[in-house]
């Protein structure tokens, strides 16, 4: 009971949220809405048991990704936004399409519906830390070099005279 | 037993010739010619030896005795197997007469040439050569093998081109080398089928194996004629018979002792041996005989007429030369084995007297022209004297050699054909005359050139020893073989082709024969009026009347003088073959490589260019569509429609793609 | 293991080559050591070939065989062997090789490459005589054009660019059909393979029109390299352009491929496309034999003339095989060899008047044999062998092809006959003009012959002499194959 | 709670994150559409490991991957907005058409 009443209200939260990301015309309430989104997706991590993921979800997501997009949208936002539509002209063709896509995704998932989980979940942090430290070690290192790169791509195309002038047209 | 040893007989003059050639260097006095020398006195002294043998009956005729050449695989009765080519010696009473006579020639050639020879740059090559040359002919003499023969053959054509052409740095000796060479080879074909028809039929080279297949009349007798016409087509390039005689006046260029040792006593007598040799093809083959018979009768007629018109002494020895081989051809032709081969030897005796007289009269005055000769007699009497019996030999006078050979030899014919007998007799007093037309020509009256005459000096005792040899047997070998018929029975004692032949020869007698005493005395007469004639006409200081003879049968004259059109002939195919040949390059270069060569590259040219206008038309139009269905249709008709560069729209379209994937399942 | 020694022979050439390929430019005179010593050890080792040879047998000797490409699809051997065919010409290779070596001694430019190259035409002439697998036999082959191309296309004369061309691009035509035809025998054998003697074997089994396509396939490769008429015309060209040695090779080694190859592969695997094709093979002898005597004696260029004579004596042999007998095997396989020895004496010969004088035109001489009575005896001794006199080589092994094609060809032997007086005709003809006759004051000052030139010209002179008087020493090594080859469709 | 929830949930996140992706004229809107998707990846990740292997922790790893992923892309996404607005002075998709030829 007490998880079904957790993962509806997370759910909710986590639908809502994006829906609101996805539909409202001020940049900074969506970027909020993000984080809510995205604390709704950690309660879902949360039900599912898997402890170390919804730390991570917290720590990366909300606390990282979603502040970043909040300095972001500040950084580059003006007045004029507000008063814009923020939704373009292809809105229906894609409300139809994402449509038809729920609709094969929902009946896909129709084959689980008799999938129950089996016992109660174990703490999952430790051997996550083995495994990633041992079988996933290569891909580890690898995420850690990308993640450099990443870096190094950010301070690259950020700092100010480094694109030549003539770059725009 | 010396006749064991008779195959030394060629081999040491060969040896002989390579000392020389590659012995010592190039000297006036070099010591050469004496190795020469010696070698050519041990053959002539195993060859007289064989002779004696064979002569009192030491030695049995034939003599037999041969080694392994080589083998070859071949096609024996239509299997094939290994054949084995056995050289090596067959002496019968023939090849022992004639190893004698070229030895003797020989030896006394070299001698002679020692004199006549003296001071040429070329003195140690000259005898080099003449030492092959003897070589060549002892080997075909000897040899038992037809092949063998055929090879001695074709050396002694080319030892007789490299001395006809001994002067090679003048203008015409290398010319006459050539057609001598060239025409003898003529004839060669012939002997060449003849000789791939007796392989192909007899399967073998052994002139005893031989012999008896044909008498055993395995041999269809058309082969047998087409062998015998093939034979007869070699020894009538090599004897110079009609119509292969041009080369031998031409010959003439060589250095004299060459001229008397090969073109007069030796080599053009191999194709009568060769007859003689192969005697038993002809025998099977009546048409073969009766070709030989016209083939001699013909070549004695023209040459003895065409003697009487030149004035170069050697030319006339030459067309007497090829007359008097003719006479041979002809007694051959008819069955008389021993008269031919009689003749044979006695005319290797005086005319080879007649040359080397000849060549010392040339060494003399230095040059050959009879017009600038005239009173020699008193200036060289010897060579006088000694000519004069060669030339009383060759006329037929008795008791002189020629007189006995051509006595037999008309009374052969006579048996055979009287119209024949006709020509040949009429021939003979031919004979007499230009004989005498030389000798008076050369040593009568008087000089008509002084200043060649007046310096003219009797040659030295090296040159004049040989002739008087000569002249001694020229003198009695003609008495003294015919006593008591030794030559007849010495060459029929040596097979039974002799026998054979005179079986032959014999049979045919049955319908006419002539009295031999009349005969001696009415060619005898005969030969004395054409004396009497030639003395009247050229004996004289100048010879004004021989002029106005000539102007009276200036056509007859102008023939003789242009050998009856034979060069011309001869000269025309050789230009015809010129113009083939050319014909035969333009046609390589303009059609045959134009078709094959070219033509092969334009064919591929020509399909390079279907391809490539078919790459251009159909492959290349094909890719390049792709490229405007690609661009034009797809790309730049599309794009206007939906393509803005909206990442958006592009995603929508993806989504699209999903969506259909997520349906679909 | 036997001790290999077809493949020494083959490859110590090879060795030689990068041994060449190795050695700096400048130091000539190592690669003149490295090449010559290559060059006479193989002739060394085929020396002894000839010693150790069995003349009683008619089987294969020497044989070496060892997989090579052992793929399931394809299996091909290195499958060397000789027999009383092969081994003669292997000898004469491994001879005219090392004369036309010393004979190209005298190459001023880039002589590393022409060495190189050399030695690697010697490989591929050597292996297609020895041979026994069909694919070994096709990459050898090929392995004689390459060189080949560049020593005409380099070290040539004025035309020397069209004539390699010319001569690359229609032997190679040839050989693409001749791969053809390898093909079709490799697939219509059961099991498929590339084994020569095992392709003898089955010419029971294959039809008349299979024949008669195969046999034109490989005749047309075949008869490109021999050269028979019509398709000699790049022969005088490229003799012409030739460098001298390689002219040499050319005549003496290279024709004999072709004619080698119609009596291994058309005659002894296709009997029946043979005998279709027989009239139409002898009146191409007879073809070769007087229109090539004809067109020598047209010719004014020396060269030329010798290259032409060489189609004639190559029709001897195309006589003699199809004369289809023991003794005209014999003969053809003795005028392979006599023919090389002699035609490439007069090709070493008419390069030394050339290098001296710059010209080969036959008007342009006179009265040499005065000024260089050497040259003039060499040249005069060759051009009789060449012309078949007796006492010489090239008589006993005419002898041999007239002997042999006349019981089957009466007629077409008998006018073939006339080449023989034609050759005559014009080698004395050139012997006249250039060597006899008074001086051509030009030539007053021509030097005789160099050592060099005289010991790559002698020892052919020698054997031209040697062979000529005792033929056995030649015949005994081909009799029994000889024997064997006339008895196999009996 | 079955798997169909987690999935159903994970459908309808990464649907609403199309839709943003494909309307959102902002680039940082579509940018955060985006980040929705990820998490409905993440979730099925998750609730897969949850229900089919309970057994392993795989699908929380790769989960993880994902997130690191996510933040370098972001990272790198922002940067690059960041770039173009400061040297074009756009931030709406519509204005950038590069991709048009």
């Amino acid at each position: 009971m007490m998880e079904q009443i957790a993962f509806y209200s997370m759910a909710g939260l986590a639908v809502v949220s994006a829906l609101a990301v996805v539909t409202l015309r001020n940049t900074v309430h969506c970027a909020l809405f993000l984080g809510l989104s995205l604390a709704g997706v950690a309660g879902i991590f949360g039900v599912l048991g898997a402890d170390f993921l919804f730390a991570s979800q917290i720590l990366i997501y909300v606390g990282g990704i979603a502040v970043l997009m909040i300095f972001a949208v500040m950084l580059m936002g003006r007045a004029s936004d507000l008063t814009l539509r923020q939704v373009n002209q292809e809105w229906l063709a894609a409300l139809l399409v994402c449509a038809i896509t729920a609709a094969g995704l929902l009946r896909g998932a129709k084959a689980y519906l008799g999938s129950v989980a089996a016992g109660a979940p174990a703490p999952s942090t430790k051997p996550l830390g083995r495994l990633m430290l041992g079988d996933y070690v290569l891909p580890f290192e690898l995420i850690s070099l990308v993640l450099t790169a990443a870096l190094l791509g950010a301070i690259f195309f950020t700092r100010k005279e480094t694109l030549p002038s003539g770059g725009g047209k | 037993m010396m006749i064991e040893n008779v195959w030394l007989v060629p081999l040491l003059p060969l040896a002989a010739s390579l000392v020389i050639l590659f012995g010592g260097r190039e000297r006036e006095d070099s010591p050469m010619p004496f190795v020469g020398i010696a070698a050519m006195a041990a053959s002539l002294y195993i060859s007289l030896a064989v002779i004696f043998d064979a002569a009192t009956g030491a030695a049995a005729l034939p003599f037999e005795k041969e080694w392994l050449w080589y083998s070859f695989a071949a096609n024996l009765g239509g299997q094939p197997s290994i054949f084995e080519m056995r050289a090596g010696v067959l002496i019968d009473g023939a090849a022992a007469v004639m190893l004698g006579v070229v030895c003797l020639v020989s030896l006394l050639v070299q001698i002679y040439s020692l004199g006549y020879m003296h001071g040429d740059r070329k003195f140690k090559r000259y005898f080099a050569y003449i030492s092959f040359f003897t070589a060549s002919m002892l080997g075909l003499v000897v040899s038992n093998n037809l092949i063998v023969v055929f090879a001695c053959w074709e050396l002694v054509g080319v030892s007789s081109y490299l001395l006809i052409g001994f002067w090679f740095e003048k203008e015409a000796p290398p010319y006459a080398a050539k057609k001598a060479f060239i025409t003898t080879k003529l004839g060669d074909l012939g002997f060449f089928l003849a000789l791939l028809l007796i392989f192909t039929y007899a399967g073998s080279y052994n002139l005893v194996r031989l012999k008896e297949t044909v008498e055993m009349g395995y041999l269809p007798p058309m082969v047998l004629t087409l062998i015998g016409l093939g034979l007869l087509c070699g020894a009538a390039g090599k004897s110079a018979q009609a119509p292969l005689f041009i080369w031998l006046p031409d010959a003439m260029e060589g250095p004299t002792p060459v001229s008397a040792l090969i073109h007069a006593a030796t080599m053009v007598a191999a194709g009568i041996y060769l007859v003689a040799r192969c005697y038993f093809f002809f025998l099977a083959s009546p048409i073969a005989m009766e070709t030989v018979a016209w083939a001699g009768l013909i070549t004695a007629f023209l040459a003895g007429s065409m003697a009487l018109v030149p004035y170069d002494i050697k030319r006339v020895l030459a067309f007497s030369t090829v007359s008097q081989l003719g006479f041979m051809m002809c007694a051959l032709g008819v069955g008389g084995y021993t008269a031919g081969l009689f003749h044979l030897t006695t005319h290797a005796f005086f005319k080879a007297l007649l040359f080397l007289g000849a060549g010392s009269v040339i060494h003399a005055v230095h040059t050959n022209d009879m017009r600038s000769m005239g009173g020699l007699s008193k200036r060289m009497p010897w060579t006088f004297l000694t000519m004069t019996v060669g030339c009383l030999a060759l006329a037929g006078i008795p008791p002189f050699a020629g007189f006995f050979s051509k006595d037999q030899i008309l009374e052969k014919v006579f048996e055979h054909s009287p119209v024949m007998f006709a020509v040949l007799v009429f021939t003979a007093c031919l004979t007499a005359f230009y004989t005498f037309r030389m000798l008076f020509l050369t040593f009568w009256g008087d000089g008509r050139d002084h200043h060649r005459v007046d310096h003219a000096e009797e040659s030295g005792a090296v040159m004049t020893v040989p002739l008087m040899i000569l002249a001694a047997l020229s003198l009695v070998s003609g008495w003294a073989l015919e006593h008591g018929h030794a030559f007849a029975s010495f060459v029929g004692s040596g097979g039974a082709a002799g026998h054979a032949a005179e079986a032959a020869g014999h049979a045919a007698a049955a319908g006419h024969a002539i009295n031999p005493m009349v005969l001696a005395a009415g060619v005898t007469a005969g030969a004395c009026f054409f004396i009497a004639l030639a003395y009247s006409l050229y004996a004289g200081r100048d010879f004004s009347r021989a002029q106005r003879l000539k102007s009276l049968f200036q056509p007859v004259f102008d023939l003789l003088e242009k050998r009856y059109g034979f060069d011309a002939f001869f000269l025309g195919l050789v230009d015809l073959a010129d113009r083939i040949a050319v014909l035969c390059r333009w046609v390589d270069i303009e059609v045959i490589d134009k078709v094959f060569v070219d033509g092969w590259g334009l064919l591929c040219r020509v399909a390079a260019e279907i391809s490539h206008l078919f790459d251009a038309l159909f492959v290349d139009q094909a890719v390049d569509g792709c490229g405007y269905v690609s661009r034009d249709i797809a790309g730049r008709g599309l794009r206007s429609l939906i393509a803005r560069g909206q990442v958006q729209e592009y995603m929508l379209y993806l989504a699209v793609g999903v969506s259909l994937f997520a349906i679909l399942k | 293991m036997e001790f290999p020694l077809l493949s020494l022979i083959t490859f110590i050439p090879l060795a030689g080559a990068l041994a060449v390929l190795c050695l700096p430019k400048d130091s000539r005179r190592a690669i003149e050591a490295a090449a010559l010593a290559a060059s006479a050890v193989s002739f060394a080792l085929s020396v002894w070939l000839y010693f150790a040879f069995d003349r009683s047998t008619a089987a294969m000797q020497f044989v070496e065989r060892h997989a090579w490409i052992a793929a399931d699809a394809v299996k091909v051997d290195y499958y060397l062997g000789v027999d009383g065919l092969s081994a003669p010409l292997v000898i004469l290779t491994t001879l005219m090789s090392l004369i036309a070596l010393i004979a190209s001694l005298g190459i001023k430019e880039r002589f590393k490459e022409y060495c190189f190259w050399f030695l690697i035409l010697e490989v591929g002439m050597l292996g297609v005589f020895e041979s026994l697998d069909f694919f070994l036999f096709y990459v050898f082959w090929e392995i004689t054009l390459v060189p080949m191309y560049f020593l005409i296309g380099i070290w040539g004369g004025p035309q020397k660019e069209y004539a390699a061309i010319k001569f690359f691009l229609y032997t190679l035509a040839g050989s693409v059909f001749m791969l053809l035809g390898i093909l079709a025998l490799y697939f219509k054998a059961d099991p498929h393979t590339f084994d020569m003697l095992a392709l003898m074997k089955i010419h029971g089994t294959l039809s008349f029109r299979f024949q008669v396509l195969a046999f034109l396939a490989f005749y047309f490769g075949f008869a490109i390299k021999v050269p028979a008429f019509p398709f000699h015309t790049w022969l005088p060209l490229a003799h012409v352009e030739a460098p001298t040695a390689i002219s040499v090779i050319l005549a003496a080694v290279l024709l004999k491929m072709g004619v080698y190859g119609i009596l291994r592969v058309n005659y002894c695997m296709l009997p029946l496309g043979f005998e279709w094709f027989l009239p139409i093979l002898v009146l191409i002898a007879v073809i070769n034999i007087v229109y090539g005597a004809l067109c020598a004696m047209a010719q004014n260029d020396m060269k030329k003339m010798v290259a032409y004579s060489s189609i004639n004596h190559m029709g001897y042999c195309l006589l003699a095989i199809a004369g289809v007998s023991a003794t005209g095997f014999s003969g053809a396989a003795f005028q392979m060899i006599n023919h090389g020895i002699i035609t490439g004496a007069l090709f070493l010969l008419v390069g030394v008047v050339y290098d001296r004088a710059h010209t080969r035109d036959i008007g342009a001489f006179g009265g040499l044999a005065a000024k260089v009575p050497v040259f003039a005896g060499l040249m005069s001794l060759s051009c009789f062998a060449s012309l078949g006199l007796p006492g010489m080589a090239g008589f006993i092994s005419e002898f041999l092809c007239f002997l042999g094609a006349f019981p089957r060809w009466k007629i077409y032997t008998a006018v073939s006959v006339l080449g023989v007086i034609i050759t005559a005709a014009f080698f004395l003809r050139m012997i006249e003009k250039v060597f006899l006759g008074p001086l051509n004051k030009r030539w007053a000052d021509l030097p005789d012959m160099n050592t060099r030139e005289l010991v790559s010209v002698v020892p052919l002179a020698i054997l031209m002499v040697a062979l000529g008087i005792w033929p056995k020493w030649a015949l005994d090594m081909m009799n029994t194959t000889m024997v064997s080859l006339a008895g196999l469709f009996k | 709670m079955t798997l169909a929830h987690y999935i159903a949930l994970g459908a309808v996140l990464f649907v609403i994150g199309i839709f943003g992706a494909l309307t959102r004229r902002s680039v940082i809107g579509i940018l955060m559409s985006i980040e929705l998707m990820f998490n409905a990846a993440n979730i099925n990740l998750a609730a897969f490991n949850r229900y089919l292997h309970p057994e392993g922790v795989a699908g929380q790893a790769f989960a993880l991957f994902i997130m690191t992923v996510a933040a370098a892309e972001v990272v790198v996404g922002l940067a690059l907005v960041l770039a173009i607005y400061r040297n074009w002075d756009k931030t709406y998709m519509e204005n950038i058409n590069l991709l048009k030829g």
